[in-house]
């Protein structure tokens, strides 16, 4: 029992990092109909932009400790950051600490101006285009910013911690009356789902009740009576893709934490997000979102030994298999919406 | 006896009654209009003809065989062809191309997929594509680039398709609809040289009174889901019932 | 003129194909030993096998997405099969490769038919996702738990212990190498000549041959009354259906055929170099035809075997520029402008390959939304105008596509 | 019948016999070389083939400046580096038999496939007679299983499986680097005493061949401690978030946690283990402890603070005090400003070792210098006194065990040397079953 409460914890917040990629891929892909494939790639700008902060933070200047040497038998060079010298070693401790978070307020104008840029530059050249048009040229571009990245990051992960005051984990087994140890969580997975949480009900509620929302909802159904209506359509829709490049962005600031950084990140997940986006049915909002939750979950299930020792591997398949059985018994997945993207 | 024979067909969705009770018979060789105003299940009822819908009650019977959930396919094998509001055309090939497909598709009848084998009268089926085009007089066109060509061509180009795998029945869908005047009549006269040239039983749904009445042989009026007469267009043209619908239902 | 079931056209592009495949090790190697630029010579045996290797791969892709418009992203699935077929085959029979290949195009066909048939019940994306699904599953096996048979990481390779029941004279203490009634694939001739050394590889040209075979049957295939029914597919199946024809026997026909062709470059992968890897058949494998099909110009006949000789020339040749080269490149220049050119380009070669390769994608697809065969187009229209201005009384207008 | 295998450019013979199953006109000339790729100019081409896009793209990146270096250093550029303690003192700094040395590189995207096409690029176009480098055993045994066909000897880069010198091994194919086996008797000791033999492990084993091979090592020298094996748990490759494998681990009685993973898999694997708070728990009345066996120090970078404290092996460590280390990091960090990677260590050792093997030979022949690295005892390359033995082509040497520094001066500073672990208690006998199922072969010369 308390083995499989804790694989549902675990998929909880596997599913919640899966929602919120697929829920800005949704947005791009499955009701705007570009085929994006650097999606992945703007979830790994997103950690980046963690990364630039915490490096930010941590400019220094350099002091030499003439007492000890470096591994080329020189003084050794000590850095010490700017913002401890501008704040004292404790307040800038501190807001170095707090990197991540802070790194959200950071994140959001310069995701949401990649977006506007891409789009305004890029991707609204190619509405019209086939699809196979819209996978080369944005896997042309996933690569490209991949590969600036590399240049200027290398190819190791960089580690971006939690705050200390998250680091370690909550004892949920001891408050459900479990023993001890028997189901932990860390802080930060914590904080990563109600974040996730947030998010998509914030997504939800700007579409649903504000009249952007509308316009774009009544877009995506169709773009050419909008259009005749006078609205402009046209800026909405980049305003739109803005948006989902913040939510994958804003998924990867959060992500930096559990696991560090490194170029392919978002070519890790890219297909995944596919396999999200259209198990939960094309153009459906709420379905991108249940089938992260759903595969997140099931994939947890799927390692736990009890059932490994049963289907050696099952782990390895599990969210291709489900997304088979899916797409087989429900022709548009779970939510999808008929006609999109089924020519 | 008719070749098409609708009986007691009810649909609802949900709460809406879309069809109630429907009785409708195509007799052979003739030119069958159902007309009636917006929302009086025309579309509804044609979905239930071709396989898409299925009725909740009633039957659907074409030469004695059930049409209630077939596939597309195998409803045209059976010998009926399908005219589309938006001409459903190949837009990426050629118009003679066009043309082709259906009668590779046919060929001795049997609708058998060829991978491999060559086909045996290929001379023939040019032939015959050919003889089709001149007959909705577009041979001239025959290379063009079938997305290029106007309204009126993309309705005459899908006609040649159908008729080019010699139907027993051929279903209209609003023929006409979106069309400039000129090409509206220009099908209607199409239409008519087809009705008087082969032997061919036609089912036109169609909106627009003009083209009924120049065309068709019998005529059945439907509103709010069920036909409310069904008569020579002579006779319909008078008929208060009619009037009623059309006027008063809008 | 006709040839082979073939309309004027059509023979002499099969001809002009025949030569271009023929005179490979000419062409690929334009630059002397000696100069700079042999860095950028490609005519040696293994990446010649690969240009024709890759080619039959995408010339099979693109008779599934050019001509039906089903856009299969587990491709790779099957060529990996191919190639484990090949190796057991090997290891197991004999180092001929036709019955290696026989069996990596048998094997990899009823792959695809099981495959195809399941995910033929969806279109469009839904349909991509299944063939995803289903490649990447195999691939993780593979890696995984399928070890016992594809020998995992490290990818199915010969040993000394293997039976080869069909060659017994073969267990000696070293490997044999794969051949063809006695001719050995990795033997080689080479001319040299004008400071140019050409290479003449068995190998090259068993694939060469079988590449112009496959080439032959997707042209016939584009031709026929069948690859009228495919395009049919792809531009209307509402009128598909209409016109009496069920489109899955179709689809799936063109699914088991493209299948077979990856499996034919699987086999023949495995045949050049016997070891079949599990990366083989990951979905960057399946990405990877995709991109070579839509860079070249899908639904064309020449354009993806031309998309996958731009792959693999920048992944093989790009990737071995380093700086030392560079150096050498510019050496004559003065010091500050050879290491500020250097520092330009570095970017751009050696591990930075895939920058440019990523470029290239976007330029491609922007400038030339036909793929490289209308870059092609667009020279051949200059030089045909050029021609034509020449030649006042040529009054012929030029619509041949370059397919 | 005269026969080429894996031609290169650029030779001009002109005694050609043409091969009787060709029946090629007379003017195509065959090799009637002794063997691939005899150099004929007065230089002699090194392949470098290491990861340069893909995951290990830094370790290629670092592999790639030690081979530089050493190039530097046989061609008599730079300081000489190890030249000058290396026991044997056959290298001048005049090229290897008076030919300069040269070289090509090639991007081996740690994909098999990937790496042999770039190995043959290197043979067949670049005329390389000797291919080293790479960062994981898949490659390795790859483009070993491909020299050995082609005639050319293969100069192992990071290669830590079993089955490199075990049952996949070949006569072309030497490895420098230490293995699975040699990690396990290494730490054990070391474990025992820090952690006391009365423990419970708990494996999570990334689920490809090399990751088999750490566990089975691990486990057997473990296990002969008194430790007990409470679980092994495959992981995916492909697995970014080790969360699912990580949180059963505390309830499953266990106290011990080893990881192994590599890599990228090991940066997350260990990441989230410290993220669950493993190692603040107490379990069975001791403190929760987190093995890695194998380490490196970009990995240990990618992991940042979580490192602190936890203990593995290492091939080698710029740390370490013998002249030959003192020397290399010298010289490495001289010429690029940090200190060598063990990566870097092992291909600079490896390409020196190939150069005096072929300058005591007297010959580039692969046979040749086969023999001469075969049983070959050195001294003087930063491991103390080696043995490249002839059974297998594994160097035998110390293994250290490091540990995660507690408090690290610099960015390069995060590994502890705790013991360094003697080559006669890392030696197994050559028919050790970890070891069994494959056979060197015969040496092939190509030609």
């Amino acid at each position: 029992m308390d083995a499989i409460l804790l694989q549902v914890l675990n998929g909880l917040d596997k599913g919640s990092a899966y929602a919120l990629i697929a829920l800005g891929l949704t947005l791009i892909f499955g009701t705007l109909g570009v085929v994006n494939f650097a999606h992945g790639a703007l979830f790994m700008i997103g950690a980046f932009c963690a990364v630039t902060f915490q490096k930010l933070l941590t400019l220094s200047y350099i002091t030499i400790d003439e007492t000890r040497t470096d591994f080329l038998g020189n003084p050794l060079e000590v850095k010490s950051p700017y913002v401890e010298g501008w704040f004292g070693p404790e307040t800038g401790g501190a807001i170095i600490d707090w990197a991540v978070p802070l790194a959200i307020l950071f994140s959001i104008p310069v995701m949401v101006a990649f977006g506007f840029v891409m789009e305004r530059g890029l991707i609204k050249h190619f509405y019209k285009r086939p699809h196979a048009d819209q996978i080369l040229v944005t896997f042309g571009l996933a690569i490209v910013l991949q590969e600036i990245v590399k240049y200027f990051f290398g190819a190791n992960p960089i580690p971006t911690p939690a705050p200390d005051a998250f680091r370690g984990s909550l004892d949920f087994g001891v408050l459900l009356g479990f023993d001890p140890n028997a189901i932990i969580y860390p802080y930060w997975r914590l904080i990563y789902f109600l974040f996730a949480s947030f998010i998509i009900g914030a997504v939800f509620a700007f579409l649903q009740f504000t009249t952007f929302g509308m316009v774009v909802r009544a877009g995506m159904a169709d773009r050419e009576t909008v259009g005749l209506l006078g609205i402009n359509i046209d800026k909405r829709f980049t305003l739109m893709f803005g948006l989902a490049a913040a939510v994958a962005g804003l998924a990867g600031v959060m992500y930096a934490p559990i696991n560090s950084p490194n170029y392919h990140m978002g070519m890790d997940f890219l297909v995944l997000s596919f396999v999200v986006v259209v198990v939960g049915g094309m153009g459906s909002l709420p379905g991108a979102v249940a089938a992260g939750f759903l595969l997140g979950i099931l994939e947890s299930f799927a390692s736990m030994n009890e059932i490994k020792s049963i289907l050696p591997g099952i782990d390895q398949i599990i969210i291709y298999l489900v997304a088979i059985v899916i797409l087989l018994t429900r022709p548009r997945g779970l939510l999808g919406r008929k006609g999109v993207m089924e020519e | 006896m008719g070749i098409l024979e609708v009986k007691g067909v009810s649909k609802r969705f949900g709460g809406l009654k879309a069809l109630d009770d429907v009785n409708i018979t195509v007799k052979e060789n003739t030119v069958h209009a159902i007309i009636g105003p917006n929302g009086a299940g025309k579309s509804t009822f044609l979905n239930c003809l071709v396989g898409k819908l299925i009725p909740d009650t009633g039957s659907v019977m074409f030469e004695g065989q059930s049409l209630l959930g077939v596939a597309p396919h195998k409803i045209n094998q059976m010998g009926i062809s399908r005219v589309f509001q938006t001409p459903e055309i190949f837009a990426d090939l050629t118009v003679f191309e066009n043309v082709l497909i259906p009668l590779f598709a046919k060929r001795d009848g049997s609708y058998r997929m060829h991978a491999f084998e060559t086909v045996e009268n290929e001379a023939d089926i040019i032939a015959l594509a050919e003889q089709m085009l001149i007959d909705v007089n577009m041979i001239d066109k025959r290379h063009a680039h079938s997305a290029s060509l106007s309204r009126g061509d993309k309705r005459r180009l899908e006609m040649a398709m159908c008729l080019s795998q010699s139907p027993k029945l051929l279903l209209l869908d609003e023929p006409t609809a979106g069309m400039a005047r000129a090409d509206t009549n220009n099908t209607i006269d199409l239409l008519k040289e087809i009705r008087d040239k082969r032997d061919i039983t036609m089912a036109i749904i169609e909106h627009d009174m003009h083209v009924v009445f120049s065309l068709a042989e019998r005529i059945t009026v439907m509103a709010q889901g069920t036909p409310l007469v069904e008569d020579t267009p002579d006779n319909i043209k008078g008929h208060p019932k009619v009037q009623e619908a059309y006027l008063g239902g809008h | 003129m006709t040839f082979l079931g073939l309309n004027e056209r059509d023979t002499r592009f099969l001809l002009i194909v025949v030569a271009l495949t023929m005179f490979t090790p000419f062409l690929l190697q334009p630059f002397a030993e000696n100069s700079g630029l042999a860095q950028f010579n490609a005519g040696y045996p293994d990446l010649m096998q690969r240009f024709a290797i890759y080619g039959i791969f995408a010339i099979g892709f693109n008779i599934l997405f050019g001509l039906t418009g089903y856009l299969s992203f587990g491709h790779a699935a099957f060529l990996g099969v191919g190639s484990y077929s090949a190796v057991w085959m090997f290891k197991l029979l004999s180092m001929n490769i036709i019955p290696a290949i026989i069996l990596a195009v048998i094997v990899s066909g009823l792959f695809a038919l099981l495959i195809g048939f399941i995910s033929l019940r969806r279109t469009g994306i839904y349909f991509s996702i299944l063939t995803l699904a289903f490649a990447q599953m195999s691939f993780n096996l593979a890696y995984s738990v399928l070890t016992p048979i594809t020998n995992g990481e490290t990818g199915l390779q010969l040993t000394l212990s293997d039976p080869r029941i069909l060659d017994p004279e073969s267990i000696t203490n070293s490997l044999p190498s794969t051949s063809l009634f006695g001719l050995e694939m990795n033997d080689s001739a080479q001319w040299e000549v004008f400071g140019r050394v050409f290479t003449f590889s068995v190998g090259y040209y068993v694939c060469a041959v079988i590449a112009i075979i496959a080439f032959y049957i997707s042209l016939r295939i584009f031709r026929s009354p069948f690859g009228l029914m495919l395009r049919a597919i792809k531009t209307n199946k509402t009128r598909m259906a209409y016109t009496g024809l069920n489109t899955r026997p179709y689809a799936l026909a063109a699914f088991v055929i493209s299948g077979m062709y990856a499996g034919l470059a699987g086999g023949l992968l495995a045949s050049m170099d016997p070891l079949a890897g599990a990366e083989r058949m990951q979905w960057t494998a399946s990405g990877e035809v995709v991109l070579m099909t839509i860079l070249g110009g899908a639904g064309t006949l020449m354009g993806p075997v031309l998309g996958a000789g731009f792959i693999k020339y920048f992944e093989n040749i790009f990737s071995k520029i380093n700086d030392n080269v560079l150096h050498g490149w510019f050496a004559f220049m003065p010091d500050g402008l050879e290491d500020a050119l250097i520092t330009l380009i570095h970017p751009f070669v050696g591990k930075g390959w895939h920058l440019t390769l990523g470029m290239l994608f976007m330029l491609v697809v922007i400038f030339l939304p036909g793929g490289l065969v209308e870059l092609g187009q667009r020279i051949a229209g200059l030089f045909r105008r050029r021609k034509a201005e020449d030649r006042s009384d040529d009054g012929s207008k030029a619509t041949t596509p370059a397919e | 019948m005269s026969k080429s295998n894996f031609t290169r450019r650029g030779v001009l013979k002109t005694s050609a016999v043409a091969g009787a199953g060709l029946a090629m006109p007379t003017f195509f000339t065959s090799m009637a070389n002794a063997y691939t790729n005899e150099p004929s100019g007065d230089t002699v081409t090194l392949g470098f083939n290491v990861p340069q896009s893909g995951p290990y793209a830094d370790e290629g990146a670092d592999e790639l400046r030690a081979y530089q270096l050493a190039v530097k250093h046989l061609n008599g550029e730079g300081d000489g580096g190890m030249l000058n303690t290396f026991s044997s003192k056959e290298l001048q700094g005049n090229g290897i038999l008076g030919k300069k040395v040269a070289f090509v590189t090639g991007d081996t995207q740690t994909k098999s496939d990937a790496a042999r096409a770039s190995a043959k690029s290197m043979i067949e176009k670049d005329g390389a007679i000797m291919i080293t480098g790479g960062s994981s055993s898949g490659v390795a045994i790859a483009v070993q299983g491909l020299c050995q066909e082609a005639g050319v000897i293969f100069m192992a880069g990071l290669t830590h499986s079993n089955d490199t010198t075990g049952k996949d091994k070949k006569a072309n194919g030497f490895r420098h680097f230490f293995n699975a086996y040699m990690s396990g008797a290494a730490l054990a000791p070391v474990l025992e005493k820090m952690y006391g033999s009365d423990r419970k492990a708990y494996h999570l084993t990334a689920d490809y061949t090399w990751g088999w091979t750490q566990e089975e090592s691990i486990k057997a020298a473990t296990e002969a401690l008194g430790w007990e094996t409470v679980n092994a748990v495959k992981t995916p490759l492909a697995a970014t978030d080790f969360s699912s494998y990580i949180a059963p681990v505390l309830n499953s009685g266990a106290d011990v946690l080893v990881l192994n993973h590599y890599g990228g898999n090991m940066v997350n694997s260990l990441t989230n283990a410290v993220q669950f708070g493993l190692r603040d728990k107490q379990v069975n009345g001791k403190n929760f402890e987190i093995v890695v066996p194998l380490y490196s120090r970009l990995m240990a970078q990618g992991a940042g603070e979580n490192v602190k404290g936890i203990f593995g092996s290492t091939n080698w460590h710029w740390s370490l005090t013998d002249e030959g280390s003192k020397t290399f990091t010298q010289s490495f960090g001289k010429e690029y400003g940090r200190p060598p990677s063990q990566a870097a260590q092992t291909c600079y050792v490896q390409t020196l070792l190939y150069a005096d093997a072929a300058t005591r030979a007297g010959t580039f022949n692969p046979c040749g210098i086969a023999e001469a690295l075969e049983g070959f005892e050195f001294d003087g390359l930063g491991n103390g006194p080696t043995l490249y033995r002839a059974d297998d082509h594994q160097c035998f040497k110390d293994v250290l065990v490091v540990r995660g520094k507690e408090n690290p001066e610099s960015e390069f500073d995060l590994l502890e040397v705790v013991e360094v672990t003697p080559a006669a208690q890392v030696t197994y006998p050559p028919d050790h079953p970890m070891f069994a199922g494959g056979a060197l072969g015969d040496c092939n010369p190509g030609a």
